[in-house]
């Protein structure tokens, strides 16, 4: 049955990003700005409901053979519906996004859960599943965003935060500040962890 | 031959650690006989001999209290004359009890009476010479301690064309060989022919390091003739080392794995020429040995001929005991020696040195994190990467420090002499080779 | 007598070498060109220096503290740092460039990755590169060099490198008479702090040497390819390439081979591996900064070089003792 | 064989319904995409143009600016905004491939005699805080009232009129090119667009 853990998990003790570190390639690409991280996770986070939900549904009905294909053609309808939708109604936000969209096909953190989990769980799981895990994945690009646009723009969802003296550090915003951030922030998640194992 | 045309050439790596050969000038005394030995069975590399005294037997100087416990073995004899207390458990220099045959002396320093001189010792045929070598309890007296007699029985098919008697004596401190050689040249040079007979050789080449120019002058002048030769060697450690040693005399490189004899040469100590001697002409077993006491730590230091069997401390105690400041007592010399804790280890065939060093010497809780200077791989004689099996050691990957040859590590300790973080490293290849080695023996079950 | 006796393995002695030694050898031999910067750009690079030890210093006495390491600040190599991290900025950096290059330098550089000794890449030019990227503009405010006391207002200046390639693209054309060789030479130039004055890195590399701290095999090839090389597309045209003397002696050319590609922890341990090393520095360079967007890539290329050293290291291993037999014995 | 038939006909079904569902939402979004699109370029106009009534990127004057290396012809498109029966200005697009992260793609306004009214980025991919800089409107808005005859056409650094922030030269050379290359162009083919924008003001 479904179980609320199956929502929480994905936030922290099974953080797509940070604990699975699945579907790096938009977590590096996209997380120049806080707002991005917001609209990419969001984008994720539906499609990971949607084909959950689908794949959930259709598990006993599908033969194990065909189901890598019938999951991607499930995941890959999803996406091309949140493109579509996005371009026509948030077309700024699609721009930023760009190539990332339809890239979502490819994130392991969709195919993973869909095989991982919802091709053996209920719908009602799954869907709580696929929620948190978007959810956790949202946070995290928005963590990793707010720190990359802080430091290497000097604003948070485009708020200014320092004043006329910052000089932002450009390589935030730069493909090397994404993999600098990420590794601190794996770093910071496991010293966590640790201190946590020894505490009980 | 004439010494001086004989062509000496490079090795590798090495290192120039300062010599402190404190003792250099110090003529030999024999230290008095002491009132009790301790006789390890085990002093030499292969199995321990077999006892064959019982507690209450009379020995006298030179009689067998041992047999060979097989080929790759040697006998030993009694030291003085006195009674067997028995066969005890007694401290090692390698570090746990072993056994060894207590004597109790009688004061009488009597010898064996079947001990006579043999007057014409070249005379005997090559096995002959050989017979007396095994039963006179000859091991290499470098410190390797390698049954003397094994090594002058080359298998069929590997000829030798060349005998290396090695005077290089390049460890710092020790000057046992070098007194050795100015007191008994003469010894030295017929212990050498009589080893070239058995081996068939013509060419016999003495090596000294050309700090000891007084010894190299000693053995020209007893050279009589034939194709003996005394060569001057540089400066330079492991200059004594069988490997290089041969490299520097004649250009030939024993292969990685090989053996002296591999490349037609077998190289014996100069000690061990003299015991040669001894033992064919003299008819004399292996009972005692020239040891250098030395070191920063000794408070007289000297050059002694010592009974085999003589508790360390005993020796220490005849040189006026230890200073105030030592920390540390080694059995050789500084770069290869054994440091000990119970001074009660006796004094074996292969103590070329007792020395004792002091607190400025330790180098303790140094140890820092390896910086790649390459040091190591620079002045490693063999041409190995020890900080790359060093490494593997650390993290237990005996495979790997396996495939970075540390088994061909000869441990002469120059790697870890240069180190500038102070990493252990002939403790880690000694520790790695030694896990190997019980990995295979396990892998042939 | 002592009751505790040591036992531990052989060898028994040592020689006089330790990290600290090595290390402060280094520190010793960069010290000519301290001065000199010093005395050509006044008291804001000594105030530079100043900042960049004591922030050097915390941030790798906090870094240890928090990952749980003995604190070795006292062994030199975090001085080399600070010294070497001041050198690879302009003078009129704020004071806030430096505390951040020393927190990469330190921190991401270094202690990330365990510490001395295990970085793979070399912790100053880590920290020049990221500045370099976040502040193009400090990083790049070069000021002609006044000497001391002589009370004269410093004026912004490109480097001579920056200033060839700013012109290349303008005209198409290089543009090197108003350069003076002996001005490089002794340091009266624009650029960061340390790589200036040929002549005093010169000094301290060859006390390196001669302590054999370092060995001529990368200095001698990274200089002689970026020579060579630059020699090369001179002859074929001297209108478009500057001559290899030019090259040799601008930039952080000497800084970068004397003393940071020759940084032993990043670079190979093998002789034939620091041949190729010193190569690869070489083309690598003049690769940069003859065809690249950045008018300097000494800093580049040894990163990457770096990168390349572990690769480096297993091919070039040196053959062991008696593993080729090469003489009468054996035949 | 029954298994292969049952494979073929549940990925059939999965396929007929993803692909009614895709259409379905194609046929919803359509419009509002091609909308959002227009209205962006639009939006562009707008700023970089004085107010105008019509549909600029409806009433277009193409012009053939000859052929490119490869033969093909190179044409541009020409807006004409108008107002109160009169042009108020003329929109296009150009681009610069010397850009430091590669093409510029910048939109350019002028007033029928040529000179600016505005300009604006349309797309670029310049390094974020440095090159980007060429983004600002700020710095954009010094265009504005220059033409070809009252202006030194290149950046400051290079003895011009044009103000860049200091660091990054390479992407204001870029848009300083580009901007003066329509320029040119839009002086030469004057009279023939200005003769093409009178249809539409006649037309209405």
């Amino acid at each position: 049955m479904a179980d609320f853990k199956d929502f929480t998990k994905g936030i922290w003790s099974e953080n797509p990003v940070f604990k699975i570190v699945l579907g790096m390639c938009p977590v590096l690409a996209v997380t120049t700005a806080a707002e991005n991280g917001v609209g990419m996770g969001l984008a994720t986070t539906f499609v990971l409901v949607c084909s959950n939900i689908v794949v959930s549904g259709v598990r006993t009905v599908i033969p194990d053979k065909v189901r890598l294909p019938a999951f991607i053609v499930i995941i890959a309808s999803f996406v091309t519906i949140v493109d579509l939708v996005m371009n026509g109604f948030f077309h700024q936000l699609h721009k930023v996004l760009g190539i990332f969209i339809p890239l979502i096909v490819v994130n392991c953190i969709i195919l993973g859960r869909a095989e991982a989990f919802a091709s053996k769980n209920s719908i009602a799981s799954s869907a709580l599943d696929g929620l948190g895990m978007g959810v956790g994945f949202t946070l995290s690009l928005v963590v990793l965003g707010s720190i990359r646009e802080a430091l290497g723009n000097g604003t948070i969802f485009g708020v200014s935060l320092f004043g006329q003296g910052f000089v932002p550090m450009l390589v935030m915003i730069l493909p090397p500040g994404a993999f600098v951030t990420l590794g601190l922030l794996l770093g910071v998640m496991n010293r966590i962890e640790q201190a946590r194992d020894k505490k009980p | 031959m004439a010494s001086d045309t004989i062509k000496t050439y490079r090795f590798r790596g090495g290192v120039h650690p300062p010599e402190e050969k404190l003792t250099k000038s110090i003529p030999v005394r024999t230290m008095p006989m002491p009132d009790k030995v301790f006789i390890p069975l085990s002093q030499h590399l292969g199995a321990p001999a077999k006892p064959i005294v019982s507690p209450g037997d009379r020995v006298t100087v030179g009689t067998k209290i041992a047999d060979a416990g097989g080929f790759v073995s040697a006998p030993v004899h009694s030291s003085i004359s006195g009674v067997v207390k028995g066969i005890v458990d007694y401290p090692h220099p390698a570090g746990r009890n072993l056994p060894a045959v207590e004597i109790e002396g009688d004061g009488t320093d009597q010898r064996d009476g079947a001990v006579k001189p043999r007057s014409n010792p070249m005379d005997l045929d090559p096995g002959q010479i050989k017979e007396i070598i095994r039963e006179a309890g000859l091991v290499g007296m470098g410190g390797a301690t390698f049954p003397t007699h094994v090594k002058l029985s080359p298998p069929e098919g590997k000829p030798i064309d060349t005998l290396i008697i090695n005077g290089a004596e390049c460890e710092p401190y020790l000057t046992a060989d070098h007194r050795l050689m100015l007191d008994a040249p003469d010894h030295i040079v017929t212990g050498a022919e009589l080893m070239g007979k058995i081996l068939g050789v013509r060419r016999i080449i003495i090596a000294v390091e050309k700090n000891k120019m007084d010894a190299v002058a000693a053995l020209k002048k007893a050279v009589l003739g034939g194709d003996t030769a005394v060569v001057a060697l540089a400066v330079k450690y492991p200059q004594g080392a069988e490997k290089q040693l041969i490299k520097a005399l004649l250009d030939r490189s024993v292969p990685s794995g090989g053996l002296p004899m591999d490349v037609k040469v077998v190289v014996q100590n100069v000690g061990t020429a003299n015991a040669v001697y001894e033992a064919v002409a003299e008819n004399r077993p292996l009972v005692s040995r020239y040891c250098s006491v030395t070191g920063p730590g000794i408070k007289n230091p000297a050059n002694l001929v010592l009974r085999i069997g003589t508790p360390v401390s005993k020796v220490i105690e005849y040189c006026g005991g230890l200073t105030q400041d030592v920390r540390k007592v080694i059995l050789g010399g500084p770069m290869m020696g054994i440091a000990v804790w119970d001074f009660s280890v006796p004094v074996m065939k292969g103590t070329s040195g007792i020395l004792a060093l002091t607190e400025e010497y330790l180098d303790e809780n140094r140890e820092g994190p390896c910086l790649r200077c390459g040091n190591c791989v620079r002045v490693c004689p063999m041409g190995l990467t020890p900080l790359m099996f060093a490494r593997h050691t650390q993290l237990g990957a005996f495979d790997r420090a396996e495939e970075f040859n540390v088994m061909d590590c000869i441990e002469c300790g120059c790697c870890a002499y240069e180190c500038p973080a102070h990493i252990p490293l002939v403790h880690l290849a000694k520790y790695a080779k030694a896990e190997i080695q019980a990995r295979r023996r396990k892998a042939q079950g | 007598m002592k009751e505790t006796y040591i036992l531990t393995t052989s060898p028994h002695i040592h020689n006089a070498e330790s990290i600290p030694r090595v290390m402060y050898s280094v520190v010793i031999a960069l010290i000519p060109a301290v001065l000199v910067s010093i005395y050509y750009f006044g008291v804001s690079a000594l105030i530079i220096y100043l900042i960049s030890i004591a922030s050097c210093l915390v941030f790798e006495a906090a870094a240890q503290k928090v990952m749980g390491r003995p604190i070795t600040i006292g062994d030199g190599s975090i001085m080399i740092t600070a010294i070497l991290l001041a050198m690879n900025i302009p003078s009129t950096s704020p004071w806030w460039l430096v505390v951040v290059g020393a927190l990469v330098a330190v921190v991401l550089g270094k202690q990330i990755y365990g510490g001395l000794g295990h970085n793979p890449f070399n912790p100053v030019l880590v920290a020049r590169i990221l500045l370099l990227i976040s502040f193009p503009v400090q990083m790049t405010a070069w000021v002609e060099p006044v000497p001391l006391f002589s009370g004269v207002d410093s004026v912004s200046m490109a480097t001579p490198l920056g200033d060839m390639k700013t012109t290349l693209m303008l005209k198409g054309l290089i543009d090197t008479s108003h350069f003076s060789y002996m001005d490089t030479f002794i340091g009266f130039v624009g650029g960061s702090l340390g790589e200036t004055s040929v002549l005093a890195l010169l000094v301290g590399g060859i006390f390196l040497l001669a302590r054999r701290v370092i060995t001529w095999h990368v200095p001698a090839t990274y200089i002689g390819t970026v020579f060579a090389l630059t020699g090369v597309f001179w002859l074929i045209d001297p209108t478009k390439y500057a001559n290899p003397v030019f090259h040799i002696l601008s930039g952080g050319l000497m800084l970068g081979a004397l003393f940071m590609a020759t940084d032993m922890v990043t670079s190979p341990v093998y002789p034939r591996g620091m041949l190729i090393f010193g190569i690869g520095c070489g083309i690598i360079t003049v690769l940069i900064r003859l065809f690249g967007g950045y008018p300097e890539g000494v800093a580049f290329s040894i990163l990457l070089m770096n990168a390349a050293t572990p690769l480096i290291d297993r091919y070039t291993t040196p053959k062991k003792f008696g593993s080729i037999v090469l003489d009468e014995a054996a035949k | 064989m029954k298994e292969i038939a049952r494979l073929i006909l549940v990925l059939t079904i999965i396929c007929v319904v993803a692909a009614a569902s895709l259409s379905a939402i194609y046929t919803i979004t359509k419009e509002p995409i091609e909308r959002a699109a227009r209205e962006e370029k639009l939006s562009a106009m707008r700023k970089i143009t004085p107010a105008f009534t019509n549909e600029p990127d409806v009433d277009k004057v193409t012009i053939s600016l000859g052929r490119d290396n490869k033969g093909n012809e190179i044409a541009r498109d020409y807006y004409i905004a108008t107002k109160d029966n009169a042009v108020v200005g003329i929109d296009f697009e150009t681009s610069s491939a010397a850009g430091y992260g590669g093409t510029i793609y910048i939109i350019v306004g002028v007033t029928p005699d040529g000179m600016l009214t505005g300009v604006e980025i349309l797309k670029h991919s310049e390094t974020p805080g440095l090159g980007t800089k060429v983004t600002a409107p700020a710095w954009l808005a010094q265009f504005k009232n220059r033409d070809l005859a009252n202006t030194i056409w290149s950046v400051k650094k290079d003895g011009g009129d044009i103000d860049y922030t200091s660091g990054a030269t390479i992407s204001p050379r870029a848009v300083v090119a580009a901007v003066k290359q329509g320029l040119e162009d839009f002086s030469s083919y004057r009279e023939e667009i200005m003769a093409g924008a009178q249809t539409f003001i006649t037309t209405q």
